[in-house]
């Protein structure tokens, strides 16, 4: 069996910056299980918890908000191969804005911003397919 | 040969295809709602792909979503099991649009037979044994002419209505005078359609249904009768292979009529006729199903045959495979749905499995798409195993099901397994004495 | 299976840094599967579990020792129906004194004490069936 | 007919009597040691007795607590199941004796039987083809002489063994000499018989065996033949029905050689004459098993029968019941055993099934003494489930298996799946050049 362990590294960083609790890839006969239960309850007296620190995942995720597929389809940056991508990492977006595309039986779907912020991640390679839920992009909202 | 199938379906059913399809060396794509992430379908198929939420108009019932799930899969055919797109036409023609094959008949055969006015007057045509009736009703004062000039009692029946839905018994004039117009509403809201006709009311029916392939090859088989005569409000709990209530000379007249007819109209895929049998045993026609039916176990068991299998032949351009020429049912086999619901009232009990353990064991076969430890979700149909038996002689059969169901556990849900072994255990069963007013009047 | 421990060594290690609590890995018919359980949560002090207070059901026991059978039969309390019984409630007994007789094909088979006590309880009825196991007397050792 | 049975076993076997004495309406009896308390048998059958520890011989070999629990039962017959003390003739005496029926053949055919030297004479008599071999050796020099007369290499075995134990296979008379005293000590402990004989050493043989019926009224049949060549140390681990090593001339004269040496015997209930097959197609009697055997569910599918029920019938006194009177297998039937065990180490893995999924669906059947939640025992059987499907062909049923096992999920324990989707996917197992040197050859 050969592992591949950078590849489980970028998984676990992704549990970590989606402040998940498991991850699940399953290709063809292969299969990968990442999962990270909750800490369990911290002895009350004993050792009183520290209301004012959050965990260290969700910290990062702090004001993260996440634009998923409302299609089953395929992930198109642009309007076509020759256009440019409608938003970069960096971008300032307002609600109306077209993020992306997902293509569904040849129809070609715009997915709009609904809401105001700066892309902070995108999550899907120009041209792969999503399902229906899956992240696209992050959006911080300042 | 297909490459790849996408199941349009969930449950036991999507199961059912996708085991055929492994069988056959083929690969299968589940489409599944959010709810679904971890049923059984979306654990065994070898691709699974969420299609929307929840509710399944949103997803199994998402045209869209499931030709795009086909089309990022790269599938080559659609089977849509049973309910949901099964008997939708638009389906299987944006299907073909897309260059997906449709596991099923034509799109015009689906249309021929889903309309019930239309279909009464086909089969008619075919030479069908039908049942008096009327034409569509077109406002009360006619509806009252046209039931008065067929006798009373009648049953009320929308144009768009099928398997037990849109139906109203009426014994006299001022019942349907006080039904008529929410009948109407009724049938507009549920099947887009609001017309309603009459038939005439049979008495303590039992049901009686064929089993039919056909091939682009110009093959028609009818495989024997299923008795499905033990039903709660239209609903089928108990089906059996094959009818006690046939004699062997009805059964061959049936299968040279209705074979003659399926050839006429050129029906390819599996399909199924539905009759009514009075008490004097002559059958009418009901409806003819054009899709793979839950009950359709039965028939395999007696028959030797994998129904699921041969509708993947003839998709795929092949002729019926049959093990020989003129199949005779041999023994008798029983199937009992065994829904997620209270036994007494009938509410649905979806929630958490705690243990699953399944009847084993010669002669028992077990389709379900449930597990030990998952969740029965509330938005869909509430049946989590078909249990189906086979032996030697009806008989046995029975014996054969009362142990299945006494050995059975399933925790964590109420099921209707309590009704079922009453059924089984009850004389008039063991007799063959049923009709669709079992439970009626048996109160078992 | 061939095991590659250094493979194994460099997950275990991965789980730890990324503090997961399992991480699953299948390749064909190969599977690996790490968990750690997160240490359960500590009794909390409000609630101090008192050590010293037993179950109602073992209190209602303590001292109390069973005869069981050693056989599957039929327990009798008499060598036959005109004599009297061995032992009844309250007698003292003594090790190799005769308790009962337990039948088992045609055989009877006498079951003594095999310590010194009183009779607290007679637990079968005469001329039932006994399985192995089953008890039969409760003896306590004053 | 019998009111009440009790089965002296455990396990899927104690499962496969209760139902078929349940489909008979017969009460049933378990009994069980302590470990077993809430095994399925003990909470299936009607009752249910403790009849001692978790130690086999105190509990399962345990001959006056089990006669004590029919006794205490009111138990009118008693069925041994395979294994623990189904070929012990004192065992079917004492029954006897307690007027209790004992469910399978005489005591006096279980002696002639039970000592392999003793068999193969009476196989010899009855014009059964058997194996070149020699007299018991009596003392070691005897034995090399024996060994070198019949040509090394040999195999050298103990007339108390059976199923592949106390056996050695010896290359050459040096070898002889180190093993022969090893070997007699260890037939004396094993067996209390510490004869030894020679036998010719097949090279790569198939295992073929018939299952046969008799009843008291005179009637042998002879139910068609099984291929057990997959094999690990002797031990089965997948069957096959029929044999495809066997052209029909070959299973006809074989079908009317048994059933005449049958007949000679008198024999009565189900039994198994076990041939070896060597390269060229020659049959050879290996011994007879008189009782049903683990893989007998593989001749059921085929056949159609349920030869549990019939032991049953024959042991009230009632002349065997077919479906037809020459029956022909139909299509192709195979088991898998799965065993909570190592898949590669082979070691017992004994412990708590936290997730059971067997498969499901058309032409499945599983036969598993085991449930979710339920814990293995460390002490007995490692033997879980036996899936077993059947098809039209045997490539179909091949496949039918791979999908089978595919969807099958035992979690908690390990189970040898991952071996039999190995052996089931290897193109020598498709094309049936199976012998029961297979895993040797090809370590799939």
């Amino acid at each position: 069996m050969k592992l591949n362990l950078d590849q489980l590294r970028e998984l676990i960083q992704l549990l970590d910056e989606a402040n998940l609790t498991e991850i699940e890839v399953k290709q063809n006969d292969d299969r990968i299980r990442l999962r990270r239960d909750p800490a369990p309850a911290q002895a009350p007296s004993a050792v009183a918890a520290d209301p004012a620190q959050p965990a260290a995942a969700s910290a990062e995720q702090a004001g993260g908000i996440f634009v998923t597929s409302p299609f089953v389809g395929t992930f198109y940056r642009a309007s076509s191969p020759d256009d440019d991508s409608f938003v970069e990492v960096g971008d300032r977006i307002a609600p109306g804005q077209v993020l992306c595309i997902v293509e569904a039986m040849k129809l070609m779907n715009e997915i709009e911003a609904e809401i105001e912020g700066e892309i902070a991640e995108i999550l899907v390679e120009n041209g792969k397919p999503v399902e229906y839920g899956d992240r696209l992009f992050r959006i911080e909202i300042a | 040969m297909f490459k790849k199938v996408l199941i349009a379906n969930r449950g036991e059913i999507a199961l059912r295809v996708i085991r055929s399809c492994h069988e056959r060396g083929v690969r299968t794509v589940a489409v599944h709602s959010e709810i679904d992430t971890e049923a059984l379908h979306t654990r065994l198929a070898d691709e699974a792909i969420c299609i929307g939420p929840d509710d399944p108009r949103r997803s199994y019932l998402n045209i869209p979503a499931i030709i795009a799930a086909a089309e990022i899969t790269g599938a080559d055919a659609v089977h849509p099991g049973y309910g949901f797109l099964s008997e939708n036409p638009e389906f299987a023609e944006t299907c073909a649009q897309c260059g997906l094959k449709f596991i099923g008949p034509t799109p015009e055969q689906m249309r021929h037979w889903g309309d019930k006015v239309k279909s009464r007057a086909l089969a008619k045509s075919l030479g069908l044994p039908i049942l008096q009736g009327t034409e569509v009703a077109t406002n009360l004062e006619d509806a009252v002419d046209k039931a008065k000039a067929l006798g009373f009692p009648v049953v009320l029946k929308a144009s768009g209505g099928g398997g037990g839905r849109g139906m109203h018994v009426i014994q006299a004039e001022d019942q349907l005078r006080s039904v008529f117009q929410a009948a109407r509403s009724e049938a507009r809201a549920a099947f887009g359609n609001d017309e309603l006709y009459f038939e005439t009311l049979i008495e303590r029916p039992r049901h009686v249904e064929f089993q039919i392939l056909g091939d682009d090859h110009g093959n028609i088989h009818v495989l024997g009768e299923r008795d499905c005569s033990i039903q709660r409000r239209h609903q089928k709990i108990i089906e059996e292979a094959p009818s006690i209530a046939l004699s062997d000379e009805l059964r061959s007249d049936m299968t040279s009529t209705i074979r003659r007819a399926m050839k006429e109209t050129g029906y390819v895929s599996a399909g199924t006729l539905e009759f009514l049998m009075d008490e004097q045993g002559n059958l009418t026609f009901l409806e003819m199903n054009p899709r793979i039916q839950v009950e359709h176990p039965v028939t395999e068991l007696v028959m030797g045959i994998d129904l699921v299998a041969e509708q993947i032949r003839i998709a795929e351009g092949l002729p019926i495979e049959l093990p020989a020429p003129n199949l005779a049912p041999r023994g008798h086999a029983i199937e009992c749905r065994i829904n997620a619901e209270d036994p007494d009232t009938f509410a649905p009990s979806p929630g958490k499995i705690t243990e699953f353990h399944m009847a084993g064991g010669t002669g028992v076969r077990v389709d379900s798409g449930v597990y030990g430890g998952w969740r029965v979700p509330p938005n869909y149909d509430p049946l989590v195993a078909k249990l189906i038996v086979h032996g030697p002689t009806r008989a046995h059969a029975t014996a054969k099901m009362r142990r299945s169901l006494a050995e059975t556990i399933i925790g964590g849900i109420r099921t209707n397994i309590p009704l079922h072994r009453r059924i089984l255990a009850h004389p008039a069963f063991e007799e063959g004495r049923i009709s669709t007013c079992f439970l009626d009047e048996f109160s078992p």
